[in-house]
């Protein structure tokens, strides 16, 4: 699957994507969360607070309950700041 | 009618937007247009950067404006917002709404706006003399969603 | 601030009057812009004649864009209405309304619309194929200042 | 006084303006339009249907109970259909 970073999320973690496989025990996006912030310290304090993480699979707004499959792209960003 | 959505580095020229959204159209009365601009407040801003999801933005910004045709009868509809660095009093973001009537294209204009603020994945990065900081989100913003709650 | 007021024949560039706007304010973060036109409809309007009162035109639409300022932070008004014969796609009206917030400028501009249309002293006369004939005034208007009462 | 008429108003009178002078008995606004009723069957037509006729005195908005005065301003006219 395809990790996305953006903005404030980005910087912190110094990166802007990366690939990783699904292990099989990630159902959700929450479980991803869970997953990723064992990569490092900058993963685990850059997605601690999942009242500031925004989500998106593939493209489209989802909450922490959502589905994930090995071929989807997920981003995680800030609240929006744009217009 | 097709909403016409762009993501881009350049700016934009309101009146040509607006002309181009009249192009064989007969049945306009009222034209509202939102132009965001970058604001040079008293701590001295000298840029702004405007960062994006490239693969989202303009899929998001088109589910907008499909969404405020489906509420109220629009003749035309223009999105522009621009991302990269940007300077004080620059053009940041520009809706268009075209209707036979003016509460129409108003409601449909401030609704696109209060959509855009809270979904379109856009982070502003302001910078000052003193370094520069990611823009807080505004709570007002999720507020002024409420009131379109069907 | 002072708000700008223009009767004039001649047409107007909107995105002039929004540069001419913005020139020495710092805190514009939003600019509303309405632009009304005339309507082509089916009954084959070949052009439109607008009478107006010239000695209490442009008193009229000031006190509007005042009351306008009173309610809402304005860091600029502009107000142009047209006299004399148009012609189908032609404008009519220019209302913008700059602000460092976006709902006070949506808001201000939609206001000013309103009382615009049950206030200021222009009457509409169409000419078709058919004649000539003077525009009713429109229920609905009268029903759209309600919602500013105090 | 000096008394204008606009669209529709105008043309039924015929006239865009007339000058003239105020009666003694006239104090309102309602009490003018009596009087100018009185001019001829276009100035009666025109003036007939209060419910209709909009009225500024002095280039100001006004009610039918306005007072008037022999240095007055007043227009006649339809509701409005700017914008």
């Amino acid at each position: 699957m395809q990790i996305l970073y953006f903005a404030s999320i980005r910087e912190q973690i110094g990166k802007s994507e990366e690939t990783i496989s699904k292990p099989d025990d990630v159902e959700t996006v929450a479980d991803l969360v869970a997953h990723l912030r064992s990569f490092s310290e900058d993963h685990h304090n850059a997605l601690e607070s999942m009242m500031f993480v925004r989500i998106a699979v593939n493209q489209v707004h989802a909450q922490a309950d959502h589905p994930v499959s090995d071929t989807d792209e997920i981003a995680f960003f800030p609240p929006v700041t744009g217009g | 009618m097709q909403p016409q959505i762009s993501v881009q580095l350049d700016d934009f020229d309101i009146g040509n937007e607006i002309n181009q959204l009249k192009v064989d159209k007969h049945d306009i009365g009222a034209v509202v247009s939102f132009v965001g601009t970058v604001r040079d407040l008293a701590d001295g801003l000298t840029s702004m950067t405007l960062e994006h999801y490239p693969a989202m933005t303009e899929a998001e910004l088109a589910r907008i404006a499909k969404e405020a045709k489906e509420r109220w009868p629009l003749e035309g509809c223009r999105i522009i917002h621009r991302f990269g660095e940007l300077f004080p009093g620059d053009n940041i973001v520009l809706v268009i709404t075209a209707s036979a009537h003016r509460q129409a294209a108003f409601d449909a204009a401030n609704f696109i706006m209060d959509f855009l603020k809270t979904n379109a994945p856009f982070w502003k990065k302001e910078t000052t003399s003193r370094g520069a900081k990611w823009v807080d989100a505004n709570d007002a913003d999720d507020k002024a969603l409420e009131r379109w709650q069907k």
